[in-house]
C-alpha cells in the first residue's frame, strides 16, 4: 500500500493549556490533531496521577501528523505555547496513509 | 470558649465532616479507595446547582433588599483586598518567593465553594437562616483575587502575564456560571420550581456532601503525600491564620450592611475560605512558574480541614455574639 | 391561541426548560462549563430505566387495551413514513445532497426519547393522564427510520449499504433494550415493584431531568458554534416546519385509534422529535459520506430547542382541542 | 420445598433481580448496552458507603454485644478455610491446574458485597432484622482466603509469591476500607446521623441496586461470552455445589454464635458469596500465571447469579427453619 | 536487551467502527491490538471534543505491533474498513521485546 | 529548532502493576514517564474491553522518553515487573525539544 514520509509530533501539557496548544497549531496552519487523555505522569515537577487532582487540572497528549517540511513551522507554534509551563514535546518519523489529508 | 468547642464537638461528629476525615486517613494509610474524576465532577456539579437554586428560590420567597448589592460589592472589595493581606503575611510568615506568594494570595482572596456549601448545612442543622443571595456573593467573590494577584506580581516587572482570552475564561469559569445560573433559575421558577424538584436538590443534598467530602479527603490527603516538605512551618501558621483574619474582616463587613447571624457567618466563611478549583488552573495559565504544590496543599491541606472542623464552629459562635442572633 | 402562548409562557418558566436555556447560553458564551460523558451517559441510563419501568407499572395498573396494538404499530408506520416526507421537504426548502437530505430524514423518522420525557413530566404537572405503553411506542419508533433513508438512498444505486451486523445493533441499540427491558420489568412487577424504587425513579426525576438538559444544552450549543455555516435558512425553516407537520399526521393517528388526550400527544411528540443519539451513530457507519454537523446541527440545535419550548405546549393545546380532553 | 419454591418465585419477581437478567440477557445478545466505568464505579461506591453507613448506625441503636467479636472472628476463620474445601473440591470436580484451583479458591473464601446487599435487601422486604454488625464480618472476611490460596500454591515450591506491598494493599483495598470507614461513621453519628441523611442511603437505595445489578447482569454476560469454553461441566458443578456446602457451614457458625434468624442468613451469604472484585485484583498481582478467565468466570457468570436467584431464597428458608424464627 | 523489529501502526477511527476494525483485523490473522480513548481532535471533517458529544459518537485509537512482513496483510484489512470514514493511519517502525508474542 | 535523539518506550501492562512499575522505573533512576488510560485490547490471552470488566482490572499504557543511553537499564527495570505478566513493550527512536529534561 502506497506509504508517504511523515512526522509523528507528540506533546504532553497542562489541560488548562490544551485549547490555546491547538488555536496556535490552527494559526500556524496545522488541520490534524488528536487529543488523548492522560491518567499520571512524573517529570521534573513531581508525579501526579488523576485521583489526586479536583477541577480542571492534569495533563493531555496532542499527537499531530505532519508532513516533515512543515515541521519547523508546528514546532515553533508548539514551543511558543509549551515553553514557560511543564511537559515534553517528541518527534518521531512516520509513515502515512492518505498523503492528501496532511 | 467551652461553648465554643462544645460547638466544635458537636460539628465533628457529623457525618460531613466523619466523611472528610475517613477519605484524609485512607489517603494518608495509602489505600487505593478512589472515586472516579467524572463521578467527582458529577457531585461538584449537582452542588453547584443545588446551592445556587436554594438561593435563588430563597431570595424569591423573601425578596430582595438593599443588601443584595451592598453584600455582592462588599464580596467583591474583600476579594480584591484579601491577596494584599495574604501576599503581606506571608512574606513575614514564609520565604515563599514573590511569585509563589502572590499565587497564593490569589487562592486566599477567592473562595472555596464546598466550605460555603458545608457552612450552610450547619446553618441549618442549628435552624439559622441565612440570606439567600449569599449565593451570588460567592459567585462575586472567585474572580478578582486573581486580578489583585496578578498585579502585585506585574508590580515588579516580570512574572505573571494576563494572557489574552485568561480573563473572559476565569469570568465564565464553569463554577461561576453554573452558580450564577441556577441561581437565576431559582429566583424566577421560585417555590413552584423548588418544589418541582426538592427531592433531587434538598432531600439527598447532605448524603452527597458526605461523598464528596470523602473525595476531598482523598484528594487532599494524596496531596500531602505529594508535598512532603514543599511547605514548613510559617506556612502551616499562614494556613490558619489568614482564614482567622479574614473571617474577622468579613464579620466586620457583615455587621456593617446589617446581614442577618447567618448571613455574617457565611460572609466569614468565604472570606476565611481559599480557592481549590478556579484560582489553580488559572494559575497554572498565568503564572505557570509559581509551584503548584505550595499553593494547593495550603488551600486544601491546611485551611480547608481548618475551617471545615474548626473555623465553622468559631465563625458561627462569634457571628452569634456580635449580631446578638 | 392567545392560550397557547400562555401555556407556552407557563412551560418556559420552569426549572427544566430553564436549566438548558443555561446550558445553550454558556456554550454559546464559551464557557468552560462541562458535564462528564460518563455522569451525562448515566443520567441518561437513569432517564431510560426509569420512564421504561414506570410506563411498564402503569399498563400492568391500567391492563393492557388493543390501543397497544394499534399505537405501536401506528407508530412503525409513521416512522417508516416520515423520512419520506422530511425527504420531499427538504428536496424543496435545502440544497442538501441527495445523501445528507436521506440521512437528515431518518432524524426525523426516528424519536427523541428526551423529548418524550419532557413532554411527560409537563403532562403530569397539568394532572393530564397517557397511556403508559407509549413508551413501548417510542421504543418501536426508534429503528424503522433508518431503513426508508437507506432505501431512499440505494433507489438511485450508490451509497448507502446495509453493512454486514449494522441491523441487528440498530434493533438492539442500548437505549431500546433498556426502554423495552425496563418497560417490562415495570410490567412484571407492577405496583409492587414500583413501590419499591419509587423513591430513586419517579422522586427525584425531575431533578436529574434538570441537569440532563444542561448537558443538552451545552452539546446543542457547542454544536452550534462548531457547524456555524453549515445550515442555511431553508434548512432551519425545515427544522421548524417538518416537526408541526409530523405532529398533527401524529394527530390524525393518535385520534383514529382512540387514544386518551395525553397519549395523542405523546405520540405527536415521538411523530414531530428527532433522533440524536441511535441514528447519528447508524448513519456514520451506513452513509459515512453524509455530514455529521448538517444532521446533528439540525436534530439538536434547531428541532429539539423548538419542541422543548414551543412544539410541546403547542402540541398539548391541539391534542387538548381535538380530543375535547 | 414447595416453599422454597414459593419464596424463590416471589424473589424472582423483583426489581433487583430482573435488572440482573435485563443486564445478561442484553449482554448474551450482544446489545451495545453499557454503563460507563465510572458510574458503575460510583454506584458501588454508593453501596458500600450505604451499607457500612446503616449498619453502624444499628449497631449504634441496639447496642453492641459479645456476638459482634465471635462473629467477626467467625468470618475471618471461615475466610481462611473455605478456601481449602474450594479447592479440594476442585480437585474431585474439576482437572485446573493447582495454580488455577489456588486461584478460584482464594474467590470463595472471600466474599461478594454485592450479594450481601442484595440478602439483606430480600430480609428487609420480609420484615426480617439481621445484626448490623454484619457488614463489619463482611469486611474481615476478604482478605483472609488470599493468605489460604497463596499457602495453598507455595505449599509445593513455585508459583505463588506475597510481593511486597501486596498484603498492605490487600488490607487497605478501597472497598474494606469505605465499608468498616462508613461503618465507623454511623456506629459514631447513630441515630442522628443517619436520619441527616436517610433521604440519601436509604429510600433511593433499592434502585440504585437496580441499576448496579442492570451493570454486574452486563458484565458476567460479556464475560460468559468472552470465555466460551473455559469452563466445563465439572466447574459449573463446582460453582453451585461450592457455595451451597459453605452456606450450610455457615448455618452452623451462625447457630453456634446464636445470631438472630437475618444474622444467620447474612452468614450464610457470606460463606456462599465469591469475590469478583479485591481477590481478582490480587490474583494479578500475586498468581499472574492463573487464568483469569477462570476465575472470573466461576465467580460472577455461575455462582453470583445462582445466589442471586436461588441461593439467597433457599439460604433464607433453611435458616427460619433451624432458628425457629 | 534482546529487542526485535517490528512496526507500530497506529489508527484513529470512529468509535462506531472500532468493533467493524478490530474484527477485520482478528479476521487478517492480526492478534494483538491496543485501544486508547481519545478526548478530541481536528481533521478535514473539522474539529471536535468529547465534551461537545452525546452518546456514541467521537474517535478512538488502535495502536498494533506487529511483524514487519505481516504489516500489508493488517493494512490491506485496516483499510477496508477506514477507507470511507474519516480518520488517519501511520505507521513506524519499532523494535519489540519478547517477540514471540508478535 | 534544536532536537536530540532519545528513546520512546511504551509499555502496556495491567492496572494493578501500574504503580510497582512505575516505582520500579523511578528506583532505576527514571524521572519521567506518562500513564495513559486504555479502553480495551487484544493479545495471547484474549480480548477484553472496559464494559467487560467490574473493579480495579483492566490495562493502561505507560510511556517514557530517555535518552538512549540508558535504555537498558529502564528495560531492564522494567522487564522485572512486566516479566510473568501479560502486556507488550516497544522501543522507538524519537526526538525530544528540550534535553535538559530527560
Ligand atoms: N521523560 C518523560 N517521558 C514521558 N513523559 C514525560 C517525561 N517527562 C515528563 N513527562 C510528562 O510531562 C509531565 C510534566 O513533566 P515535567 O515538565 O518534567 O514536570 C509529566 O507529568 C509527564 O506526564
Ligand atoms: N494530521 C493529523 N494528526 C493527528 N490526528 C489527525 C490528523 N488528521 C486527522 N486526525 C484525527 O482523525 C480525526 C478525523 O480526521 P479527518 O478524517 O481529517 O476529519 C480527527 O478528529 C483527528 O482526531
Ligand atoms: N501486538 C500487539 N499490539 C498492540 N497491543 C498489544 C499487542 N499484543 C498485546 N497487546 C496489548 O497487551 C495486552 C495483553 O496482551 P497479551 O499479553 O498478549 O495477552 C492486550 O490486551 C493488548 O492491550
Ligand atoms: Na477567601
Ligand atoms: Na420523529
Ligand atoms: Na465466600
Amino acid at each position: 500500500m502506497q506509504m508517504h514520509p511523515a512526522k509523528r509530533v507528540e506533546i504532553v501539557i497542562e489541560n488548562p493549556l490544551v485549547g490555546r496548544l491547538t488555536n496556535a497549531l490552527t494559526e500556524a496552519g496545522v488541520t490534524g490533531y488528536t487529543v488523548v487523555p492522560v491518567h499520571g505522569g512524573a517529570g521534573r515537577s513531581g508525579r501526579w496521577t488523576r485521583e489526586g487532582q479536583i477541577g480542571q487540572a492534569g495533563m493531555a497528549m496532542v499527537i499531530c501528523l505532519i508532513k516533515p517540511e512543515r515541521l519547523d513551522t508546528l514546532l515553533e507554534a508548539a514551543f511558543a505555547v509549551v515553553e514557560r509551563h511543564i511537559g515534553v514535546v517528541s518527534v518521531t518519523d512516520t509513515l502515512v496513509l492518505r498523503a492528501e489529508r496532511f | 470558649m467551652s461553648d465554643i468547642l462544645a460547638l466544635a464537638g458537636t460539628n465533628l461528629i457529623s457525618p460531613i465532616i466523619l466523611s472528610f476525615v475517613l477519605g484524609l486517613a485512607a489517603a494518608l494509610a495509602r489505600s487505593d479507595l478512589s472515586i472516579p474524576e467524572a463521578v467527582a465532577k458529577g457531585m461538584s456539579i449537582y452542588l453547584l446547582f443545588a446551592i445556587g437554586f436554594k438561593g435563588g428560590a430563597s431570595v424569591a420567597a423573601h425578596g430582595v433588599d438593599g443588601g443584595l448589592l451592598m453584600s455582592v460589592g462588599a464580596g467583591v472589595l474583600l476579594s480584591f483586598g484579601l491577596p494584599l493581606l495574604a501576599f503581606a503575611l506571608l512574606k513575614i510568615l514564609t520565604g515563599f518567593s514573590r511569585l509563589d506568594a502572590a499565587a497564593v494570595a490569589a487562592h486566599y482572596g477567592s473562595i472555596s465553594i464546598v466550605t460555603f456549601v458545608a457552612a450552610t448545612s450547619v446553618l441549618e442543622s442549628r435552624g439559622i437562616m441565612a440570606e439567600g443571595y449569599m449565593v451570588a456573593v460567592a459567585a462575586a467573590m472567585e474572580a478578582p483575587a486573581i486580578l489583585s494577584a496578578l498585579w502585585l506580581v506585574s508590580r515588579n516587572g516580570s512574572g505573571g502575564r494576563m494572557e489574552p482570552g485568561l480573563m473572559r475564561e476565569i469570568l465564565l469559569n464553569g463554577s461561576i456560571v453554573l452558580l450564577v445560573g441556577s441561581f437565576v433559575i431559582g429566583l424566577v421558577t421560585g417555590e413552584k420550581g423548588l418544589g418541582d424538584i426538592a427531592p433531587f436538590i434538598v432531600s439527598p443534598f447532605k448524603g452527597v456532601l458526605c461523598l464528596f467530602l470523602l473525595d476531598m479527603g482523598l484528594v487532599a490527603g494524596r496531596g500531602l503525600l505529594q508535598s512532603k516538605g514543599v511547605i514548613g512551618l510559617g506556612a502551616v501558621a499562614f494556613g490558619v491564620i489568614m482564614p482567622m483574619t479574614s473571617s474577622l474582616i468579613g464579620l466586620i463587613f457583615g455587621l456593617l450592611i446589617g446581614l442577618s447571624t447567618g448571613g455574617v457567618v457565611l460572609l466569614m466563611v468565604l472570606a476565611a475560605s481559599a480557592s481549590y478549583i478556579a484560582v489553580p488552573a488559572a494559575m497554572r495559565v498565568a503564572l505557570p512558574e509559581a509551584n503548584p504544590a505550595i499553593y494547593l496543599t495550603l488551600s486544601l491541606g491546611v485551611t480547608f480541614p481548618f475551617n471545615l472542623t474548626l473555623g465553622i464552629p468559631l465563625y458561627v459562635a462569634l457571628a452569634t455574639q456580635f449580631t446578638g442572633g
